[in-house]
């Protein structure tokens, strides 16, 4: 088995693009052998998700796993080193998990221009580079994963996308370029300063050491931008919101689901754990962009009439949440922020199904025009509250352990932070909690409640087909689940964010 | 004699070449402005091989030398592009070559 | 008195003398059959190239360097890998010639006579090592490149392409010849590696080399289409026949830096101070200016020219902080690397981005950016090439380009100081507007609707397909196994190191 | 010494006033006149410097071939020959300006450079002794041995130009 | 059983599911699960009254004091308490220290009510649930005495709640779904009443906020309840921010830890400081006002009417509202200790709930909706909770809120018996005289009232008063003043309501009848409940406080009042003032006119009016001859006005706010600092361009001249 466990990450990251292969020699025509095929790719992968999860060795969630370590680009001393540890593997398995879930929901809702094949084909390509990215232990080989998602994602909002689909797909795609240009200067002056290696862990190891704090600073600012214009946080969101409402349903969801953790994933397994005191430095600034983003974010959503937009918004305020978590550098915050963006990731997902199944049946997401989705389809709308329930943050569902700890640990940040100034930010925080009832509701209220407007109220709407009940049970299930035993994943991130944090004594508490 | 009394000489027919292939007009003269740009650098290689020394005086002339030849070269090759332009357009004002811009 | 006639060692030159053979052989194919074997001279020239590649790696095998005629001309590795480079250029060049050739009724016997015949002139530069060797093959590539550039006679743009190239390419080299009129009235000598010895002593110190640097790099600078000596790139490339402007684009500007980094970094070695921010100031000029001008064209050969200005910027960058680079860090050799590297990826990408327009024009009969509107729906095959390529030149992984832009933020890190990092910012920021015109071709291809009443499949000829096929799969693998490229750029050092 | 001196005076003046005509002249065909009367007095500066061989190359290629090019470019170009006007376009003021920026700046590096140093006399020397130095042989042995390559490349380079201007100029 | 309580929750939990994967196949549409659960429930939680009745007192505590008290510095070993309560987190340890504390205690036999006398130690059983940053977070069970009597009583009138509304809401669109939401509403204060943490009452606590937006949006069909239940949704989920501030602080206050218990022994040992106890305190108490619709956060819940009838009576009388209250009496502790409640005089809790007393039973005056009169006499009745907890009588809050459970029920489902027989809740328009069409009703309905009213010896009387001894005993005169005012006034307003309802004559449409056995049967059990409840703290009997004593308690050292004469006496002269002035306004004035009035009406619509104009004339004249009618009038005016306006106000506000930001922040500046970059790259791009003229001479010029320049630079600088 051993044999398999150093291959294990390996398939991990590159079946899809096998099944990629596979596709590129099937003519276009053959629609249903595309889809049996990536279903098949994803599948596979997720399969070595279920291995990976099976032969993973909980008691040492804190140390890397299924490490490999070849060579890459000897020139860089830059290493092909990969491994999993508590953060990254519930990260991983979810991307592979969701991107099964769009494939299966894909199945009959090809968004226009239909294209099968490319369409699924995008979507793998993009499965290979998230997975990349959550395993990728080298920064190279991680900025590499991390700019592989931007092509497909372009595509797939420019191609298959709404009327202004060129604009949002290029401004998402500047917007990020930008940030990882800075972000791959920041890396190379790690490497220069931190001892001529790209491997994370040595970085650790060193880094702190080698550079003084000042330089530290710098450096730090530059991953900054690279990650946090891919969270996003205010004020680098405004691609969101256009690349959200343009993107096709699928695209929508990879985004909210994944793409957006790729920020916060380097913040918790690259800025922090490279440079603690540089994040230390900066966690006030990033912890009142965060609270910023809450309550900005709720504003925007409140001002939206489109409901894609609105989850879009939305978005913005619960990555502040997780942010805020991330700033607060304890472990209660960067448990919390794991958490907050697997939830994030199943429930924005969950809402940005429904929304791609509610424009399918109606050709709008008006919220004006909306109405009634209960009695026309009881079971979607059902789900819809469910979803603004969860996303609200209620107790009970995975929405909450994305909350609530961050404001519990925002009242007690770490050490050298200024904690009358995080205590003011959990009371924002707090408060957001409220905007985000208001406007999940008000949503909610305005899309199923009442009765359909008189432009729907005969047209016979289809109730949910297989493929969506299919994509949709195991989120919703998910999010009960983890909504009732949070040990399931703080048991498995605890002791990861523990070793994240050693800097700060294993976090400020 | 000083050396430089070639050189400034050099300086001089390079900037008067260099005149003329911005101010003229005709085809034709630009190319006759250019031999003079070369003209001021081969003056410049014998006479800086002359003040160099016996080898270096040797190289300055097989240099001047390549020069002379490859300004043969040149010459053909442009009057063939002259004459090209000028049996397209039966003009050689170099004025009216900008049909691409910008 | 008696004269010996130096001894020759023939492997160095093996590679030019079957340059030189395929040349004879094509002008007797030409003049024998005349019409008949029109289609012969493109295959002749193909395998003669290839043919002249199997030396270059009998001598990279051999590894030795060989110095010839006191210094004059060498064979080294740094040599080799250019050849071999320039070979490889003309090779793809000859292979997207053949049907664009042969269609149009072209002279065909010459134009591949003046081709590989340029190409002759690249491999002697890439072992030229003096001030008369580097001349002649300067001259070598540019004449026929200047004809070949007009070559479609009838063609009023390819007439003005011809004739901006000539007059400009001519003032260029007059001036480069002046300064190198001085420097060799400085030093005496015209071998670089003497050069260099002497200006690293007090003498070089006098403005009147400054100048004589200056007008040399100016020279080049003109070769390698950097701001403000770039004007003639953009009308030349969009007059001249495609092919052609892909060989220019690539092995000409190529062959431009082989001659700078052998001038600068053994010639100049010592005056640094004038280079450095010389170098600096073209790196930060290029690429800014050819990426906005960029933004705003309309047709694809000239946005193609405009961003292989902008490349050249990048490629401009490690020469302006060279010098700064610790030697424990290999110093100049650093920067060589970076500079070889990125020619090796930019050669690639750029070749297959002109076949690929290439293969498009074929259908659609014009380079204008609306021509290619849906393109994607009745050829996906080349619309996805032509992202593979245009996406490679921006520089997104994991298509090569983004290793070539890597190497030069590492050189410019490397050197660490100020001016280097402010660099190295303008080019992060150059990279992100660069992104904007590349992505603006895909959004043509891929996002608009189809244009064009005609969207039947479009028939790639073969060569051209073998062409296609050959830059994306170099464009890939550089991009996936960045070691690849990386090992070449790395081992063409050595020979250089003074 | 005062011979060498006062040629070098005439022959500088000379081939300064016919390069500023060979610019400004309304006349074509005048232009190549003077043309050839400025290579005419540089060949002759060669021979000042003792370069006989290259002077002698000067006056045979330059005037018999280049300028005998230059005319019949002049005659396939234009039908009429006599004075024109508009020979100079626009930018005339630019391009005095740049010349003289140029001038400024060489005379300066170059008087800076070289100062008062004097071309070493060579009239002590005997003729053999001369010719064995720097004269035409050791040219021709330098450029056999030396400059083998570049001389070969040349011969190319000619070639591929015959070629090419054909191609580009023949009618068809 | 009381180890095991957590099957009660459990049951109802397992009902919701199967409801609602199953209840649409079953005959009754899922009904009988939810009964059958309830019900099992409810046996289970009699079971654990008596398991818990018989349970041996063992457990002896010494009182330790907050600190400032005088008397508790005479305790000897008094500082080791403060250190080692300190020091000590977990639950059990506390408990043996409280042990050997009262072991210590022993000797030096110092005078005092508790120390000697036992109580029953609460039952304790947790689990991890989860652990991160090195704390494990529990759940559990905990019961004592308040969790059993409340286990009992939100069982049993939801029992009945579920039974009453298998007819009730007999054919209703969502039948099967709605009992779904009836268990999982039960579950959700189950969860909270028997929860050993913070964090899973905070479960509980929004569960019950979820089922409230979807029970009282039953019939989300019309926007005005849908505007409800997001009215009501929203207004807690204001409250909770306080909450969840105040968990916060607990958690760090305690030493990381949402143990109930121990956060009770840390804030009351002294363990907390003082700010931090004050703020978390206070925010808790914001909480409390949400969810127990205490002044100036109780406009949702007359809003909340518009659920089914059934709904309000759970709402109002077992679950959602009572928990703001049972969360004050649980976390006792820590308000004991953060408003030093045991000085006396004033604090905030005691001022809210008085005022919410006052303010919500003068409004109940001006509402013609008899299920608005009720739902304003629960805000009052819960003022009247939450001032008993302010002025330290916690047996009394405590016991009002059991009580009140039972009439406030029985006269909500009377209210919904009436409904379904008038189809209306309009009292003046569509009721009157219905205690001929209905007497089962009609009589339960009036044991309801009295009882509420607080009549000698229904229950009402004896809780509430409880609650003016304690207010007079523990030094708070003021507030008993107002709990008497509260009273006089309740009174009154029942007077009306039932007046209006049952009295007079018939002035809807149809002929109304009584209902089916399914509803009535419930109203006959509450009646008794209503009748005897009071019972249980009768003098000399004093179950319910031997029952519900607890170590706060001893902690603390809260004292228990006995029932006394002179009190109660005054008490009951003004309730019977009270309801001799209504039934002298509205009965005796009556008669005369009344008959022809009647009689009239039977003939001629037109008399009708004008009788109805007499009436009310009438009403309004005695009202304002009483003085209410302006108080009530303003105030219900500053209610809808003022106080929902701002409510209201909110919202709008932070919807425009958000259009504005999005609007000129974010689509003008944010977006467009993006895109005026790009713009200004290609403009400058289109500048650059007129270098590329065409000339190829420029090109030269520039050529040559950069040449120049860069040389010229290059000399001159270097």
């Amino acid at each position: 088995m051993d044999g398999l466990d150093d291959i294990a990450l390996t398939a991990a990251v590159f079946l899809p693009l096998v099944g990629v292969l596979a596709m590129m020699f099937t003519p276009r025509q053959h629609e249903a052998d595309h889809k049996v095929m990536a279903l098949i790719a994803t599948l596979a992968t997720f399969g070595v998700g279920v291995y990976l999860l099976l032969r993973f060795d909980y008691a040492r969630a804190d140390a890397l796993q299924f490490d490999v370590d070849a060579s890459w680009i000897e020139v860089i001393n830059s290493r092909y080193i990969l491994g999993v540890d508590g953060i990254s593997l519930p990260l991983l398995v979810l991307s592979m998990f969701v991107c099964v879930l769009v494939v299966v929901y894909s199945w009959n809702h090809f968004p226009e221009p239909h294209n099968p094949k490319a369409f699924l084909i995008l979507i793998l390509i993009l499965e290979t580079g998230m997975n990349g990215t959550f395993v990728a232990q080298d920064l190279i080989l991680f900025f590499v994963f991390f700019e592989v998602v931007l092509l497909p994602m372009y595509f797939m909002i420019g191609v298959w996308g709404g009327e202004q689909r060129q604009y949002a797909a290029i401004k998402f795609f500047l917007f990020t370029l930008f940030g990882s240009a800075l972000m791959i200067l920041s890396f190379l002056a790690l490497f220069f300063q931190g001892g001529q290696t790209f491997a994370i862990a040595e970085l650790v190891a060193v880094a702190s050491d080698n550079i003084p704090r000042s330089t530290q600073i710098l450096i730090f600012g530059g991953l900054f931008m690279g990650f946090a214009i891919k969270v996003p946080m205010f004020p680098f969101h405004t691609w969101l919101p256009d690349a959200h409402t343009q993107a096709p349903t699928q695209g929508s969801v990879i985004l909210a689901a994944i793409l957006l953790k790729l920020g916060t994933y380097g913040f918790v397994r690259i800025a922090i754990p490279i440079l603690p005191e540089a994040a230390q430095a900066w966690a006030p600034w990033i912890g009142g962009l965060a609270v910023i983003g809450i309550i900005y974010g709720a504003l925007g959503c409140l001002a939206q009439s489109d409901m894609k937009r609105l989850i879009a918004f939305s978005s913005v305020a619960h990555m502040g949440y997780v942010m805020l978590g991330i700033a607060t550098l304890t472990d209660f915050g960067i448990n919390a922020a794991v958490f907050g963006m697997v939830a994030h990731g199943l429930i924005t997902g969950m809402l940005f199904f429904v929304a791609g199944s509610v424009k399918d049946r109606f050709h709008t997401l008006e919220l004006s025009r909306l109405g009634g989705l209960l009695i026309q389809s009881p079971r979607m709308g059902w789900i819809l509250g469910f979803c603004a329930m969860a996303s609200l943050g209620l107790p009970g569902l995975a929405g909450f352990w994305g909350e609530f700890p961050v404001i519990l640990a925002a009242y007690n940040p770490a050490e050298g932070l200024s904690v009358g100034l995080f205590r003011g930010y959990m009371v924002v925080a707090a408060v957001g909690t409220v905007f985000a009832a208001g406007y999940l509701l008000w949503m909610f209220q305005r899309a199923a409640f009442g009765t359909p407007k008189e432009e729907f109220a005969d047209t016979p709407i289809p109730g949910m087909h297989w493929p969506e009940y299919v994509a949709w049970t195991p989120m919703l299930v998910l999010i009960v689940v983890l909504g009732l035993f949070p040990n399931l994943l703080f048991g498995l991130t605890d002791g990861a964010v523990g070793t994240a944090l050693a800097a700060f004594g294993g976090g400020g508490n | 004699m000083l050396v430089n009394q070639f050189l400034i000489l050099g300086a001089v027919l390079f900037c008067i070449g260099v005149y003329g292939v911005l101010a003229r007009r005709n085809g034709v003269l630009v190319l006759m402005s250019i031999e003079l740009i070369l003209n001021a650098v081969n003056i410049n290689l014998i006479a800086l091989g002359a003040l160099q020394g016996p080898e270096a005086a040797v190289t300055g002339q097989v240099f001047s030398l390549f020069v002379i030849t490859i300004a043969a070269a040149e010459v053909g090759v442009g009057l063939a592009i002259v004459l090209l332009i000028y049996r397209n357009r039966t003009t050689v004002d170099l004025d009216e070559v900008d049909l691409m811009k910008g | 008195m008696p004269f010996d006639s130096p001894s020759l060692d023939y492997h160095a030159f093996a590679p030019e003398i079957v340059l030189v053979a395929t040349l004879v052989v094509l002008l007797f194919v030409d003049l024998v059959f005349e019409e008949r074997a029109r289609w012969a001279t493109s295959t002749v020239a193909g395998v003669g190239l290839l043919a002249s590649v199997v030396p270059v790696l009998t001598l990279a095998v051999d590894g030795a360097d060989r110095g010839l005629f006191d210094g004059a001309y060498v064979v080294d590795n740094f040599a080799l890998v250019l050849k071999a480079l320039f070979l490889a250029a003309g090779y793809v060049t000859v292979l997207i010639s053949t049907d664009y050739i042969g269609d149009g009724d072209y002279y065909e016997g010459e134009y591949y006579f003046m081709l590989v015949s340029s190409l002759l002139g690249m491999t002697l530069m890439a072992s030229s090592r003096d001030l008369i060797s580097i001349f002649v093959s300067l001259e070598l590539l540019s004449i026929p490149a200047y004809l070949l550039a007009g070559w479609r006679k009838r063609d009023l743009r390819g007439n003005e392409a011809s004739l901006k190239y000539y007059l400009l390419g001519v003032f260029a080299s007059a001036v480069m010849l002046y300064g190198m009129s001085l420097v060799f009235g400085v030093t005496g000598s015209t071998v670089l590696v003497e050069i260099g010895d002497v200006l690293a002593g007090g003498i070089g110190a006098a403005p009147l080399v400054t100048v004589g640097i200056v007008f040399i790099v100016v020279g080049f600078a003109f070769k390698v289409s950097a701001v403000p000596f770039h004007a003639w790139a953009p009308d030349t490339y969009e007059g001249a026949p495609t092919p052609i402007t892909a060989f220019l684009s690539v092995a000409s500007k190529a062959a431009g830096f082989v001659a700078l980094v052998q001038l600068v970094f053994i010639a100049f070695l010592g005056r640094d101070d004038v280079w450095a921010p010389m170098f600096w100031l073209l790196a930060a000029v290029t690429m800014t200016v050819g990426n906005l001008i960029a933004l705003r064209q309309t047709n694809v050969v000239r946005l193609l020219a405009y961003s292989s200005v902008a490349q050249a910027g990048f490629m401009l960058a490690p020469f302006a902080v060279a010098a700064d680079i610790p030697v424990d860090r290999g110093g100049v050799a650093a920067a060589t690397g970076a500079v070889i590297t990125y020619l090796l990826i930019y050669a690639a990408m750029n070749l297959g981005a002109f076949a690929v327009v290439m293969a498009v024009a074929r259908r659609t009969r014009s380079a204008e950016l609306g021509s290619l509107a849906g393109l994607f729906s009745y050829a996906p095959g080349l619309a996805v090439l032509m992202s593979v390529f245009f996406f490679a030149l921006a520089g997104i992984p994991p298509l090569a380009g983004w290793y070539a832009k890597f190497v030069v933020f590492k050189v410019l890190l490397d050197a660490g100081n100020a001016a280097a990092v402010t660099l190295g910012v303008i080019a992060a920021v150059n990279s992100v507007i660069a992104l904007f015109y590349y992505a603006s071709v895909a959004r043509h291809m891929l996002l608009d609707p189809a244009a064009g009443t005609d969207t039947s499949r479009v028939r790639v000829p073969a060569s051209l397909g073998a062409a296609l096929g050959l830059c994306a799969l170099a464009t890939l693998a550089f991009g996936v196994l960045p070691g690849l490229i990386a090992e070449l750029g790395d081992v063409a050092l050595f020979g250089l190191l003074p | 010494m005062l011979a060498q001196n006062l040629s070098f005076a005439v022959l500088a003046t000379v081939a300064t006033v016919a390069a500023l005509r060979v610019v400004s002249t309304r006349n074509v065909v005048h232009a190549a006149l003077y043309l050839v009367v400025v290579l005419a007095s540089v060949g002759a500066l060669y021979v000042l410097l003792a370069a006989e061989f290259v002077a002698a190359v000067q006056i045979l290629i330059y005037i018999g071939a280049i300028v005998v090019l230059f005319l019949f470019g002049i005659m396939l170009t234009r039908p009429t020959i006599g004075s024109e006007h508009g020979l100079d376009n626009d930018q005339r003021w630019m391009a005095g300006v740049t010349g003289l920026l140029l001038l400024g700046l060489l005379s300066f590096v170059l008087v800076d450079g070289f100062g008062d140093r004097q071309l070493p006399r060579l009239d002590g020397m005997s003729r053999e002794a001369l010719t064995a130095e720097r004269g035409t042989a050791a040219v021709a042995d330098s450029i056999f041995s030396t400059y083998l390559v570049p001389f070969e490349a040349v011969s190319i380079l000619l070639l591929a130009a015959l070629v090419g201007a054909i191609v580009l100029a023949r009618r068809d | 059983m009381l180890e095991n309580i957590w099957v009660v929750p459990g049951l109802t939990f397992a009902s919701f599911w199967l409801i609602l994967f199953f209840g649409k196949r079953l005959p009754k549409g899922g009904a009988e699960i939810g009964i059958a659960a309830v019900g099992l429930a409810f046996v289970l939680s009699s079971v654990a009254v008596v398991e818990w009745n018989d349970r041996p007192a063992t457990e002896e505590v010494e009182a330790v004091s907050t600190g400032e008290h005088g008397e508790a510095e005479a305790h000897g070993s008094e500082p080791d308490a403060h250190e080692e309560a300190e020091d000590e987190h977990s639950f059990g340890e506390v408990r043996a220290l409280a042990v050997d504390l009262a072991a210590a205690e022993a000797g030096e036999g110092e005078a005092g009510e508790h120390e000697a006398e036992p109580i029953r130690s609460a039952v304790e059983r947790n689990l991890t649930w989860f652990s991160f940053g090195g704390v494990d977070i529990t759940v559990g069970t905990a019961v004592d005495g308040l969790t059993v009597i409340l286990l009992f009583t939100v069982t049993l009138i939801s029992l009945l709640v579920h039974v009453f509304s298998t007819n009730y809401m007999h054919g209703d669109v969502r039948f099967t779904y709605f009992f779904a939401a009836l268990s999982l509403f039960t579950t959700g204060m189950l969860l909270l009443v028997v929860s050993s943490s913070l964090l899973q009452a905070l479960f509980g606590w929004e569960l019950m906020g979820l089922c409230s937006f979807m029970l009282i949006g039953h019939w989300w069909e019309k926007k005005p309840n849908s505007d409800a239940a997001m009215k009501a949704f929203l207004t807690t989920r204001t409250g909770d921010i306080g909450l969840l501030v105040g968990l916060v602080i607990m958690f760090f206050a305690a030493g990381q830890t949402f143990d109930i218990a121990a956060v009770n022994e840390a804030a009351l040992t002294g363990a907390m400081g003082e700010t931090v106890l004050l703020v978390g305190a206070s925010a808790l108490f914001v909480g409390v006002i949400g969810k127990s619709a205490q002044f100036p956060l109780h406009t949702w819940l007359p809003d909340a009417m518009a659920g089914p009838t059934p709904v309000s009576a759970l709402i109002h009388a077992a679950t959602m509202v009572v928990a703001g209250v049972y969360l004050v009496a649980r976390l006792y502790g820590v308000f004991w200790s953060a408003f030093d409640i045991e000085a006396g005089g004033v604090n905030p809790i005691a001022v809210i709930g008085g005022i919410t007393v006052l303010i919500a039973a003068a409004l109940a005056f001006v509402q013609t909706d008899i299920k608005k009169v009720l739902a304003y006499s629960t805000v009052s009745q819960l003022g009247y909770m939450v001032m008993a907890l302010g002025v330290g009588a916690w047996t009394a809050a405590i016991f009002h809120l059991f009580t009140h459970a039972f009439f406030k029920g029985l006269l909500f489902l009377g209210a919904g018996s009436v409904s379904h027989a008038v189809h209306s809740f309009e009292m003046r328009d569509d009721m009157g005289g219905l205690r001929k069409f209905m007497p089962t009703t009609f009589v339960t309905f009036m044991i309801g009232s009295l009882a509420l009213a607080g009549v000698f010896p229904l229950a009402g009387f004896w809780s509430k008063d409880e609650i003016l001894l304690g207010a007079a005993e523990n030094g708070y005169r003021l507030f008993e003043v107002v709990g008497l005012i509260g009273a006089f006034m309740t009174a009154a307003y029942m007077t009306r309501c039932v007046y209006l309802t049952f009295f007079g004559s018939y002035r809807g449409h149809g002929h109304p009848h009584e209902s089916p056995p399914p509803i009535t049967v419930p109203l006959i059990i509450l009646a008794v409940f209503s009748v005897g409840a009071g019972l249980l703290n009768a003098p000399g009997f004093e179950k319910f406080f031997e029952l519900t004593e607890n170590r706060v308690f001893l902690l603390a050292g809260i004292e228990h009042h006995s029932f006394e004469i002179v009190p109660a006496v005054v008490s009951s002269v003004v309730v019977l003032a009270a309801l001799a002035l209504g039934g002298l306004l509205f009965f005796a004035g009556r008669l005369p006119r009344g008959v022809t009035a009647r009689s009239r009406a039977a003939r001629a619509g037109y008399r009708l009016l004008a009788n109805k104009y007499y009436l009310d004339h009438l009403y309004t004249g005695v009202v304002v001859g009483s003085i209410k009618g302006p108080i009530a009038r303003a105030a219900y005016w500053a209610n809808q006005k003022v106080i929902d306006g701002v409510v209201n106000g909110v919202g709008v506000a932070s919807t425009r706010a958000g259009l504005w930001v999005y609007r000129h922040i974010d689509q003008r500046v944010v977006d467009g600092a993006v895109n005026g970059a790009g713009f200004g790259a290609e403009g400058f791009g289109g500048i650059l361009r007129t270098i590329q003229t065409g000339r190829v001479q420029q090109y030269g010029a520039l050529l040559f001249g950069a040449t120049a320049v860069l040389a010229l630079g290059l000399v001159i600088f270097v």
